[in-house]
């Protein structure tokens, strides 16, 4: 904290378009101007639009201030343009202060005396603070346009395609011998009729051919380090020799694992996965036809049983069932405990199934399986036509029943969130949805997920998940700089009792702790002799300024530069 | 490195009762590491001791300062002037910080802050174990770097006792059993015929208190 | 004496949901406390045990705490951490003979204005009845 | 104190700068986009036929419990005060489209704001209108309009944003049954609705979690034809719901509600899943799961942009090189997190077809 005599002080005095005037009368004006260290007092009406804000700063400049008390609205009304503010010429952003007497006192107190009165106290204390502002500056640092997305499936591609339109080179890294994961497998989408292996196809053929991609496959992950505008993702090959990619930014794009479920009589050949259902519609059905003692009359889907909460098995579901009744003439049932239509079209698809006699069945408990002469006896009790007490159900021996795989995380995940200190919901996947990162950014900067390692949606969702997370890379490197202001925590290394704290608090893996010299120089390298002690230091491109670890600390060695603990101490007293 | 917990603040300020200004003294080192008398305890515990003593009707004032170590008089020292104000100290150091200061300001009383609880590791952030029990006679060597002494409830040093279970010692509350630890250890590093090693009884002797505190004494250090 | 006795609230409101609530309080013209003081801080995670024990030493008679819903921090754990400090207060509060209902916290989203104002009504009601802070 | 860190815009790029995004609707939707494209340095002018921006979601009440259930209503809150605050973004409130000439990638629009009428180029319009919901006069036999406490999600919603509480519309208070019936104007042959609104069930699960929380007396009925789960968090919300023992999940869509114009007490008529039979139960708060219909005004602006649209009269994406692009709920109903990611997909395409990245 200056000595107050340090300080000058203009006040700003925001009639907030003349809602608040009958609040600064004369006599509140001459209060305001005679508060120490107050040196100056404008007026203005609405000084939330930038060009008046601007000229503001330009009456600052010529007269004695050397920083403002704004008095009027909210904050948040005048801060985006303060940002906005050139910082070379101007006043600096941070030596402004508001007293946010409009939402505080004026809106919320109804006796005009008694609001005049509180706002006479919030800027008292509003004043008070702003002797302890002090400026703060900016930094940027260029940004080379390169990503790295991990993952080769549809996602992955998706999202590299994205970026490499955008002139991003990108390296895709794929654990398996090729691109193009396991929606390729698909030959159909339900609203889309005919073959689509051809558009996959495509796509791989693209994301090969496309000069700004650069794919690696059969590399297995190892590991990921660094921060925005310098990501290393380290690989092995099948040979066992590790390198590292590099890149400004990262989209994690790894899919899901499935299990299929071979369990008990699951294990049983009558019992197949969906993909397996998709390869024997692929081929015409010629392979519908396999068992040449009993041919294949009966397919049952089941759902549910699994995945519950996941459309892809029900959309699956019903396209095939539609293709087996129209191309095939089988008896198909669709057995599940919900049947999921909140997609385009489903409902319709829905319809036209049932119309092609498909039958579908609901349950609240799930059904039973039994073997009977080679056949799969399914039992199910249909909710809506059973009742109490009885024991109604319904038997399907099927020649075929399909049971879903369950979705797994990728087995990559638990790594990936290790290091990069991303949290992992419950179930594995990656990133809590936490409406602050609007699904595919996470707490880190620069790295975003899509697809199903974030968690198993429809192709479709997945698809605009990938082109969120490349319009999000995209946003980052467009500029070819980061450009951000240094309002974030800085460490004093020589308080600094490398207790480890602060690292392990850090929601944005913003801080490290490294070899520092003396006179609190950090040293990042090639430095031996005079080695000492190791300190925390904050990656200020990282940090969100939120401060946790300035209150963890158990030194008090870190400072949060745009709100200090002075600061928030004159703010709670009297 | 060592670990310590404070002490309830009721319990603190018992044996503060007698008087109206003190000094407030942490220490920056172990016990700032362990989050229990580093210069943010100093004001936490400051502000709470000051605010019971206010609503007592009995104010205190507090002075507070915290050292870079206070196992060294050197820094103790720089306490002088601050402790020739005050009626008393409370330093919430461990014990070896709080019998220094009581060394170097004899002539006022001096409290403890804090209960110095072991010497232990950081197992996540906010919880520590302890691992050490500064026995004087390291067996780590034999035990796979494993300490029976600090880790086994009984303290065995010849192998498990009949309770040890699944890897689980008998007491309970998740504790792995020590010497399931040590033969697992062991077994990894290739090195399991160090089972048959006995390991003699502790020579309670020279290491042990009956000779009164125990000093380390390096003549080359020493000049 | 206690009929006009007016308990003065320190609000920590975190800056993504709390202080935007605060804001809306204005905006739905509900009237709140004048003994009400706002403290803004960038995530309720900044928060230190220390600012909420200063709080109360310069005489605030209740101190509350507006942070994101869980789940829903920016920070990920800023709110559970003041939970937390909460917490650990608590108990050197109960030993000092300060009742815990003087620190407390609240869960809020930017658009939660009227929750905003009703905490804050509840507790100065409360606070009244329990009277002035004995440390004042 | 002032938001530390985000990237420092400084200045535009050149190749961009002269480039203007025409947005039509300030929903989620064309915010989002309003603002990614003002990341990438590309200015926009949003038209807003409303007074208000943020479109249906700007009332939306936050929907936690003891913890957030991610409804993201507060996101809608965010976004708006940011778009309003940013530069770059132009914002006509009350404004509606007129004609439209010139070809992809230099529109000339005219604009009506109250009487006046203005002009304005745009290199590409983004049609993200948004959608209507039901209007659920549309069934008589729910009562909507003629008892009092039967009201729509979205009444429920402004309600809960406004005044924080629940109360009954009839008499003020505290209601002690509340039913929610789903697919209110969606999977409805009769009013030829055939589509699932898609967010109605997570949405009614949302409210009766928290209203569950903020009232643990009240008990809440949800009856509904199918769950349907929507996206990342709907699984721990629907084994929540479950659990819950004063949440009953009911597979039945009653057939009426009986009662009296201002009377608390509503009986509703449906088919028991448990016993078969048809059963009655009385509530005194019925809240309708409407569902999301094409805007009233879906054809004009088809017509007018040559916008295509799919069977349900929802937008399809119109050829990229039509220097038109679509986003949103306006392609089909989507939650406020699904909109998110669309406009940010959408302002990448639009980014790169102005050739500017």
């Amino acid at each position: 904290m200056r000595s107050s005599k340090e300080c000058r002080i203009a006040i700003v005095i925001d009639h907030c378009e003349g809602t608040l005037s009958h609040i600064f009368d004369e006599a509140m004006v001459r209060y305001f101007s005679g508060l120490p260290c107050v040196v100056s007092c404008y007026q203005d009406d609405n000084l939330s639009s930038p060009r008046r804000l601007e000229k503001l700063v330009a009456k600052l400049r010529k007269g004695k201030a050397d920083r403002a008390v704004i008095v009027g609205g909210s904050p948040k009304r005048y801060e985006a343009s303060f940002r906005r503010l050139d910082l070379g010429t101007g006043f600096n952003p941070y030596m402004f202060l508001v007293a946010n007497v409009r939402e505080q006192a004026v809106w919320t107190i109804p006796d005009v005396e008694r609001a005049k009165e509180k706002t006479k106290t919030i800027v008292a204390k509003r004043i008070r603070e702003a002797t302890c502002l002090s400026p703060i500056g900016e930094e940027k640092f260029e940004l080379s346009k390169n990503a790295i997305v991990l993952g080769g499936g549809v996602v992955g591609m998706r999202a590299a395609l994205a970026l490499a339109d955008a002139n991003i080179q990108v390296t895709l890294l794929s654990r398996a011998k090729d691109i193009g994961g396991k929606a390729i497998q698909l030959t159909h989408f339900y609203d889309r009729p005919g073959e689509v292996s051809s558009w996959f196809k495509d796509q791989v053929k693209k994301v090969k051919k496309h000069p700004n991609i650069a794919v690696k496959t059969s590399v297995e992950l190892k590991g990921l380090e660094g921060s925005l505008g310098d990501y290393r993702v380290k690989v092995e090959d099948p040979s066992g020799k590790r390198r590292e990619v590099e890149g400004s930014a990262v989209i994690l794009a790894m899919g899901n694992d499935v299990i299929p479920n071979t369990e008990g009589i699951f294990g049983h050949q009558r019992f197949i996965s969906p993909p397996q259902m998709e390869a024997m519609l692929a081929d015409g059905g010629k392979s519908l036809v396999t068992d040449k003692e009993r041919p294949l009359q009966t397919v049952t889907f089941i759902l549910d049983l699994v995945n519950e909460t996941i459309k892809i098995d029900s959309a699956n579901a019903i396209k095939n069932a539609i293709l087996l009744r129209e191309n095939h003439d089988r008896a198909v049932y669709v057995i599940c405990r919900d049947v999921k239509v909140s997609l385009d079209g489903m409902e319709k698809q829905y319809r036209k199934a049932r119309e092609m006699g498909v039958i579908f069945i609901k349950y609240d408990d799930p059904p039973k399986f039994s073997l009977v002469n080679g056949q799969i006896n399914v039992e199910v009790k249909e909710v809506s036509i059973q009742m109490r007490g009885d024991d109604y159900s319904l038997s399907i021996l099927s020649d075929l029943v399909v049971v879903s795989e369950r979705f797994v995380p990728s087995k990559d995940n638990q790594m990936l969130a290790d290091v990069l200190g991303i949290p992992l919901a419950e179930e594995g996947f990656l990133m809590d949805e936490n409406p602050q990162f609007a699904r595919v950014r996470t707490n880190r900067r620069g790295v975003f997920i899509a697809g199903g390692c974030r968690y198993p949606q429809t192709l479709d969702e997945s698809l605009v998940e990938a082109e969120a997370a490349a319009a999000g890379v995209t946003e980052l490197l467009s500029q070819g700089f980061f450009g951000y202001d240094l309002a974030v925590a800085e460490i004093d290394p020589a308080k600094c009792a490398a207790c480890l704290t602060c690292p392990r608090v850090c929601p944005h893996s913003a801080i490290v702790v490294e070899r520092y010299a003396e006179g609190n120089v950090y040293v990042t390298g090639g430095y031996e002799k005079d080695f000492r002690w190791k300190a925390a230091r904050v990656l200020p491109m990282q940090c969100y300024g939120c401060g946790i670890c300035v209150s963890s600390c158990p030194t008090k060695a870190i400072t949060l530069k745009h709100l200090t603990d002075d600061e928030i101490s004159l703010q709670v007293g009297v | 490195m060592i670990k310590a917990e404070q002490k309830p603040v009721d319990e603190i300020l018992d044996f503060l009762k007698p008087h109206r200004k003190i000094l407030l003294a942490g220490c920056n080192a172990c016990v700032a590491v362990c989050h229990a008398g580093g210069e943010k305890e100093v004001g936490i515990l400051s502000s709470a001791l000051k605010m019971a003593r206010k609503k007592a009707g009995q104010k205190i004032e507090i002075l507070e300062d915290c050292s870079t170590r206070q196992c060294e008089p050197e820094f103790v020292q720089e306490l002088k002037e601050k402790a020739e104000e005050v009626e008393a100290v409370l330093s919430i150091a461990c014990g070896v910080g709080v019998q220094t200061v009581a060394r170097m300001f004899s002539d006022i009383p001096v409290y403890p802050g804090l209960n110095t609880t072991f010497m232990g590791e950081t197992d996540e952030l906010g919880v520590w174990i302890e691992r050490c029990q500064a026995c004087g006679n390291c067996v780590l060597h034999v035990t796979g770097g494993v300490c029976p002494v600090a880790r086994c409830a009984k303290q065995l040093l010849n192998g498990p006792c009949g309770g040890s279970q699944d890897g689980e010692c008998e007491i309970g509350n998740d504790v792995p059993c020590a010497w399931q630890q040590i033969y697992d250890r062991l077994k990894t590093i290739g090195q399991l015929h160090r089972m048959e090693e006995i390991i003699p009884v502790k020579k309670w002797g020279r290491e042990s208190r009956d000779k009164g505190p125990r000093t380390i004494s390096r003549e080359d250090l020493k000049l | 004496m206690v009929e006009s006795f007016s308990p003065r609230i320190v609000a920590f409101c975190c800056d993504k949901s709390g202080y935007v609530a605060a804001d809306m309080v204005g905006k739905l013209r509900l009237s709140l406390p004048e003994s009400l003081d706002i403290v803004r801080v960038p995530c309720a995670g900044r928060i230190d045990a220390l600012h909420l024990l200063q709080a109360l030493e310069k005489g605030a008679d209740g101190v509350l705490i507006f942070a994101c819903h869980e789940e829903n921090c920016q920070s990920l754990t800023g709110n559970i951490r003041a939970k937390a400090r909460m917490g650990y207060l608590h108990g050197i509060m109960e030993r000092i003979g300060l009742e815990k209902e003087r620190l407390d916290l609240c869960n809020l989203a930017t658009n939660n204005g009227a929750k905003f104002a009703e905490t804050v009504l509840q507790k100065f009601d409360e606070l009244k009845k329990l009277g002035p802070s004995p440390v004042e | 104190m002032i938001e530390p860190n985000k990237a420092v815009t400084v200045g535009q790029r050149p190749g961009v700068a002269d480039q203007n995004v025409l947005i039509l609707g300030s929903g989620i939707a064309g915010i989002t986009t309003a603002l990614e494209l003002s990341e990438m340095g590309i200015s926009s002018t949003i038209l807003e036929r409303r007074d208000r921006l943020g479109g249906q979601a700007a009332v939306f009440a936050c929907k936690a419990s003891e913890k957030c259930n991610k409804c993201f209503a507060c996101v809608v809150d965010n976004q708006i005060q940011e778009v309003s605050r940013r530069s770059g973004i132009r914002i006509l409130t009350e404004s509606t489209l007129g004609k439209i000439s010139g070809d992809p990638g230099r529109f000339k629009v005219q604009i009506q704001s109250g009487g006046n009428e203005s002009r304005l180029e745009a290199s590409v319009i983004l049609v993200a209108t948004g959608v209507d919901f039901f209007n659920a006069r549309q069934k008589p036999e729910y009562g909507y309009g003629l008892f009092q406490n039967v009201i729509t999600a979205q009444d429920l919603d402004e309600m809960l944003h406004a005044k924080g509480r629940v109360l009954r519309p009839s008499d003020g208070q505290v209601p002690s049954r509340i039913a929610f019936f789903q697919c209110v104007g969606s999977r409805d042959e009769t009013i030829g609705h055939l589509w699932c609104s898609k967010v109605c069930c997570a949405y009614a699960l949302r409210f009766m979690k928290a209203i569950r929380h903020q009232y643990p007396e009240i008990e809440t009925s949800f009856f509904y034809i199918d769950i349907q789960p929507l996206g990342r968090s709907f699984e721990s919300l629907l084994e929540a719901c479950r659990q819950d023992e004063r949440m009953h999940l009911i597979r039945s869509l009653p057939s009426k509600v009986y009662g009296h114009r201002t009377s608390t007490d509503l009986r509703i008529r449906f088919i028991d899943p448990v016993s078969g039979g048809i059963t009655e139960e009385g509530f005194d708060l019925i809240v309708l799961s409407i569902g999301m219909t094409p805007r009233e005004d879906a054809d004009q602006v088809a017509d007018l942009l040559h916008v295509p649209k799919n069977e349900e009269g929802f937008y399809r994406s119109p050829p990229p090189d039509s220097g038109i692009f679509v986003s949103g709920a306006c392609k089909g109903p989507r939650d406020i997190g699904g909109s998110i990611i669309d406009a940010k997909a959408t302002a990448r395409e639009i980014a790169q077809y102005l050739g500017g990245v």
